[in-house]
């Protein structure tokens, strides 16, 4: 029992309740989280992370933070919880625990016009096939299980990565939509989505400190209970599917 | 050298001249032509200060804010980066062996590793400790549920992120107190020898001796070294961003990210950084030649 | 007597065995103290899971991992980008003293603007800008952006060893009838090699570890491998610090061959 | 030579730089009053052994008394020694970043604690003694060799010393200046201090000395009397010496 | 005083520094194989106006010309001037990095591209003359002062100057070594080289000189054969300085 008390003493959860605050850790990248137009944070995961909070009844704090020290952030309590796009891997989970998956963003092909014309979904899995994607994200790691044989470029942001398809350094890249949809747009000539194809992930999680098991039950739960009621499927929608949301940033 | 500058041109001069101008025009030329990239700098100055309706006034938007957080940062980091590598200086320059290895140590470790991991060092080892004992993340958001915070926000930015900001400037202020320790050791050891005996030979203590002799000539000869550390310090501020502080090139990278504008962006950050680090260099070279009204 | 004594014991205590052994055990309790710290955050080191970026034991035998690889990346992009910065830096460092007013103000714009912009700016010109113009891949993009970063600041070092000679060797050897050039070559240059070794040593090992700044544009470098693999497994913590201590190996193994050199140019005068 | 007991002595004193040895076996006493003029060729131990006496240097073996402490780790001791004892080197080593009154009342105000308004009197004292009132508020830079000498001898007197050391005080001078600081060591020398100087100016040593020092590779050679020692030193090497310096 | 044609003129010769006027109005001039000692107070202008000589220094009016050739802008004019003119500086100036041999057969090397055994042997003939064959190959730094100015020396000699300048060739020596190098200097004036020294020994100057030139603030203040300046000069300041150097 007084293992137990420990337990539960030390979740993060008790943690935030005694708080007051949940402190959330995210690094940006769109339209999962982005700065719009006044330099506010808005994004899939503002609004995640505002629902949580208000349905545990604390206050939310969001914490950017550098792709690299994301992680050590993490462990060092800096925040309490990532919910940054992580998409779960057997390898990751080794080191951080994740919750059930709130997310299942499905990536396209965004690529080069002139120079992927013609080809085939194999042709792309070739070593002088090069695809550009930002790091950790799960755009990378999903190219890393479809495409093996296929050079990968890793960035800091989604901008280079896109940048390297428009200047021709990269054949490809992969992006959660509406996106590559809306870069298709911006530049005609260049870039296109030449599948309609959507490639699933395994879903993306959120990421806290190992060790937890209260932390685990009910995070599980929150997000069972919100694809149940539709609120998370929907939210996606508005962020993944739709673009009313895009006049509020300069895209 | 002391020779007098000549005052017409040389041959080589109009070469130098000419290479400069075709590099220029071949940019120019081709800027247009090859890079396959929509400007927009139009976006930029609404990053920079921004109309707020609400409030109906001007207020400042990612890139300023980022910038003012880098000017926070760099100047309690420089002072404290000053006080921490006076101290080492002093301690490079001491007679008792151990006390010199192990200063020694410190400016070795700090200077052989990437920083990145300097930062996490000082950062989980150290200032999260630190904080942690010292209780200030509960003491910080006290504060920052309170109304009247306007003096405590014009020194240290948004309260929530207190703990984030002391940490930074932690961080970065012991990561630059190795070479400012450096820069103090070669100024002390430049005092020729005889002032120190001059010194000791009318019966001053060692810290007098260092008070009123050592430090003021020593302080005379690092001013520009340490100027010019200060302004590396501004450059280096960026690393900090791994700890949660949200500097000038983090909210770059987080602008980038979020509209794509990734050469306006860069672009205008490299401006402000070079307004900010040339200005600097201006003013202390202004200050330098300012104090030179005593001899030597 | 009592004096004596109090003297014996306080040369015993400055004595170098004693002094190094007191260093010791203050170092160990400072890393005791480290890692006790991140015991209580919790922190669970899983240092095992290192080796295999080293090397792994496949079919065909040992193969070098990734982390070695990385290693060989730094070191060819570094030795390259060093090459070319003593260069741009001879070049910068001899316009500025030269008597070329063309010449002067270009290599001081050059200095000033590249000594007041970060790295990581003026990585992202080079390559996103300069780049297309020039037809510059990624790689030479890299290399040329530390060249021209270091370039600057080494022609701070090459200046300040030149003017750090006498100016008596300067009139010594205009006097003998020699030639700018020659003076240069023959009596200014070998004379300032010493001056100018320990800030240079200090600059190739800021060289090195400014060449992690390349992985933000995707040049494999051993920064570089150490985020892919942080971001595959989230091994944050074991593989930085691995990381640093490959770079510390490095920097180390280059600041001593350079104590060696400094020592066999030391000139006593 | 009066019966005055030493206020300086130094008995089988010996001091190593490394493995070489600077001093060996000195034995040396100088009364109250009395003026000695220490010479030798170059490298011989000169500085080094009147530095021993107010510990610039630390000696090995023996011991050296100064106005009745003896010489050793106890730092206070030291100071209080240094006080006693002024020291005016070759290369002036007044302080560039003060001016020339700053320079004399340093000592006062922060060793001898005395109030600035004091200290700036004495300043000017000592100032007039050595004949330049008027430099008070120039920095060291601005002036001529012989006048920075001549600070740094009023710097030294500002401490109100029992006994002062000279380095070769003149040896950094141009031809011109060395009279003016030999004028001023003169007048010392005739108010009654206790001296030692290493000098090469035989005209001064002539003129002053009370005792004659000669030394050679660490070594005390010679002491006598000036007259005797000028006209019939003892040792070759002393009278070789002579030679030389008086040759030209 | 022979009726040779002189080998260095200088007319009107006017330098600044910045504001500071260094030089006012000097004429002068040097015969073939003509001894010149130049005194005069520290500051009067004495090096600046030998170091217009070799154009270590660009006068600003007036016109110098050394062995036939005008001192103008003209590099390779200059450079012929300083293989004719050789200069010994206070500082002696060796090269540390080269070896004393180096010191010497770097100037017939690289300027008058003489082969490198030539060079070595014309290298030892001149470290003969100034009494230091044995010396060769040691670093500057391992020689004693005295040892230093004298391959200094030899250094010029090795270029087969037409004339020889001395800037205080001895008064950054010990009082031993002032002799060695005046007896080598003594012995190069024997040999008939045109010599410019600026110097403060009398003795010296008294031996060897043909013309002794007073210099101050900048002007040059009396000419006079030897004899009639030490025992009679004209100007009251030269009587004056005389009386300061040769008091002590
Ligand atoms: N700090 C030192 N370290 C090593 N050797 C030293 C040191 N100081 C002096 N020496 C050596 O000790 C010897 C005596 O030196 P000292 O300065 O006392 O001679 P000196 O008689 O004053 O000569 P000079 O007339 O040149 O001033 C010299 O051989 C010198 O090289
Ligand atoms: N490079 C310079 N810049 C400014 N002033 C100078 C420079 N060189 C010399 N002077 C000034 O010119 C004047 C003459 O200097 P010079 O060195 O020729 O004197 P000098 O007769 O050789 O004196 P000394 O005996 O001290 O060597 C001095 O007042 C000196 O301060
Ligand atoms: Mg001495
Ligand atoms: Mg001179």
């Amino acid at each position: 029992q007084d293992a137990r008390a420990d337990l539960s003493k030390t979740s993060v959860i008790e943690q935030i309740k005694e708080a007051g605050v949940i402190k959330i850790g995210l690094s940006v990248f769109v339209p999962w989280s982005m700065r719009d137009k006044t330099g506010e944070l808005i994004g899939f995961e503002l609004d995640v992370g505002r629902k949580l909070a208000a349905d545990m009844g604390v206050e939310v704090e969001f914490i950017p933070t550098a792709w690299d020290g994301i992680i050590p952030a993490l462990v060092s309590g800096t925040f309490d919880v990532i919910i940054s796009g992580m998409s779960v891997t057997p390898v990751r989970n080794l080191t951080v625990n994740f919750s059930d998956p709130y997310a299942y963003s499905g990536v396209t092909i965004l690529a080069n016009t002139a120079m992927t014309t013609g080809m085939a979904l194999e042709d792309y899995n070739k070593p002088e096939i090069t695809f550009a994607a930002r790091r950790g994200a799960t755009p990378a790691t999903v190219i890393g299980q479809l495409f093996p044989e296929a050079t990968l470029l890793l960035f800091d942001e989604d901008g280079a990565a896109t940048q390297e398809v428009l200047n021709g350094n990269a054949h490809a890249t992969m992006m959660s939509e509406p996106s590559p949809s809306m870069e298709a747009r911006n530049n005609p000539e260049t870039v296109s989505v030449p599948f309609d194809q959507t490639f699933l992930a395994t879903g993306e999680a959120f990421a806290y400190r190992k060790g937890d098991p209260d932390a685990t039950n009910f995070f599980n739960n929150w997000i069972g209970v919100n694809w149940a009621n539709g609120w998370l499927k929907e939210r996606n929608d508005y962020w993944f599917k739709g673009t009313e949301w895009a006049d509020q940033v300069d895209q | 050298m002391r020779r007098t500058k000549r005052r017409s041109l040389h041959w080589l001069d109009y070469l130098i001249a000419a290479v400069v101008v075709a590099f220029i025009a071949v940019i120019w030329l081709r800027i247009s032509g090859t890079l396959n990239y929509k400007w927009q700098w139009e976006r930029i100055p609404n990053y920079i200060l921004r109309w707020d309706e609400a409030d109906g006034r001007w207020v400042a938007n990612l890139l300023l804010q980022g910038l003012i957080t880098t000017i926070r940062i760099a100047i309690y980091s420089g002072i404290l980066a000053l006080i921490l590598g006076t101290l080492l200086g002093i301690a490079r320059t001491s007679t008792n062996l151990v006390i010199r290895m192990l200063a020694r140590t410190y400016l070795e470790v700090l200077r052989n590793i990437p920083p990145v991991v300097v930062v996490f060092i000082f950062f989980f080892f150290l200032s999260q400790q630190l904080i942690a004992v010292l209780n200030m993340e509960t003491w910080a958001r006290g504060i920052a549920r309170q109304d009247d915070i306007a003096v405590w926000e014009f020194f240290f930015g948004d309260m929530r992120r207190f703990p984030s900001l002391i940490s930074g400037v932690i961080v970065l202020a012991l990561f630059e107190s190795a070479f400012v320790g450096e820069i103090v050791r070669a100024g002390i050891q430049s005092i020729p020898r005889g002032q120190r005996e001059a010194a000791r030979s009318i019966g001053m203590s060692w810290t007098d001796e260092m008070r009123f002799i050592v430090m003021p000539q020593a302080l005379r000869k690092v001013l520009p070294p340490l100027s010019n550390q200060f302004i590396s310090l501004v450059k280096d501020s960026s690393i900090i961003s791994l700890i949660s502080v949200q500097e000038l090139t983090y909210k770059t990278v987080e602008l980038v990210a979020s509209t794509r504008m990734i050469f306006e962006a860069w672009i205008a950050t490299a401006c402000l950084y070079f307004i900010l680090c040339f200005g600097l260099s201006l003013l202390f070279r202004r200050l330098e030649t300012g104090g030179k009204h005593k001899p030597r | 007597m009592a004096r004596a004594g109090k003297r014996g014991l306080r040369r015993v205590m400055a004595s170098t065995p004693v002094s190094v052994v007191i260093y010791l055990i203050v170092m160990f309790l400072i890393v005791e103290t480290a890692l006790k710290g991140a015991e209580a955050m919790g922190y669970n080191w899983q240092w095992y899971r290192i080796p295999q970026y080293f090397f792994e034991d496949g079919d065909a035998g040992i193969v070098l991992g990734e982390i070695p690889w990385g290693l060989v990346g730094t070191i060819t992009l570094s030795t390259m980008a060093f090459a070319l910065a003593v260069g741009i830096g001879l070049l910068v460092a001899l316009l500025r003293l030269s008597d070329l007013i063309v010449g002067r103000a270009v290599a001081r714009v050059f200095l000033e603007i590249v000594r007041n912009i970060p790295l990581l700016v003026l990585l992202y010109v080079f390559y996103y800008v300069f780049g297309p113009i020039f037809g510059m891949d990624r790689y030479v993009a890299s290399v040329l952006c530390l060249a021209v970063f270091h370039g600057a600041l080494m022609s701070e070092i090459f200046r300040g060893g030149i003017a750090a000679v006498a100016l008596g060797q300067w009139e010594a050897a205009k006097s003998v009838g020699m030639s700018t050039a020659q003076i240069y070559r023959y009596i200014i240059l070998p004379q300032s090699v010493r001056f100018m070794l320990p800030p240079m040593t200090s600059e190739v090992v800021n060289m090195i570890k400014s060449s992690a700044i390349v992985s933000v544009i995707a040049v494999v470098e051993l920064t570089t491998v150490g985020r892919n693999i942080i971001s595959d497994t989230y091994l944050s913590f074991e593989i930085w610090f691995t990381i640093a201590a490959v770079y510390m190996a490095l920097t180390l193994i280059i600041s001593s061959f350079a104590s060696y050199l400094e020592r066999r140019y030391a000139v006593t005068d | 030579m009066t019966a005055a007991p030493p206020i300086i002595e130094l008995c089988h004193v010996d001091k190593y730089f490394g493995p070489f040895q600077a001093l060996t076996d000195i034995n040396f006493a100088v009364r109250q009053g009395e003026r000695v003029v220490v010479c030798g060729p170059s490298g011989s131990g000169k500085s080094t052994m009147i530095r021993c006496i107010n510990r610039l240097e630390e000696h090995d073996a023996g011991t050296i008394t100064v106005d009745g402490i003896l010489l050793g780790d106890d730092t206070k001791d030291i100071r209080a020694v240094r006080q006693d004892v002024g020291m005016v080197f070759q290369q002036f080593n007044l302080f560039p970043h003060l001016t020339v009154l700053e320079n004399l009342t340093i000592g006062p105000i922060r060793v001898r604690k005395m109030d600035k308004a004091a200290a700036e009197a004495l300043g000017r004292k000592y100032l007039d003694r050595v004949h330049i009132p008027e430099q008070a508020d120039k920095f060291p830079s601005q002036l001529s060799g012989g006048q920075q000498q001549r600070v740094a001898i009023a710097r030294s007197l500002c401490m109100e010393p029992k006994i002062m050391l000279f380095d070769e005080p003149t040896s950094a001078l141009d031809p011109e200046m060395i009279s003016e600081v030999l004028e001023a060591m003169v007048e010392l020398a005739n108010s009654g201090m206790t001296m030692v100087c290493v000098t090469h100016e035989m005209g001064f040593a002539r003129r002053v000395a009370d005792k004659m020092v000669f030394m050679e590779a660490g070594r005390i050679v010679e002491t006598a009397p000036p007259g005797e020692f000028f006209t019939a030193p003892k040792s070759d090497r002393a009278r070789m010496f002579l030679d030389q310096i008086l040759e030209h």
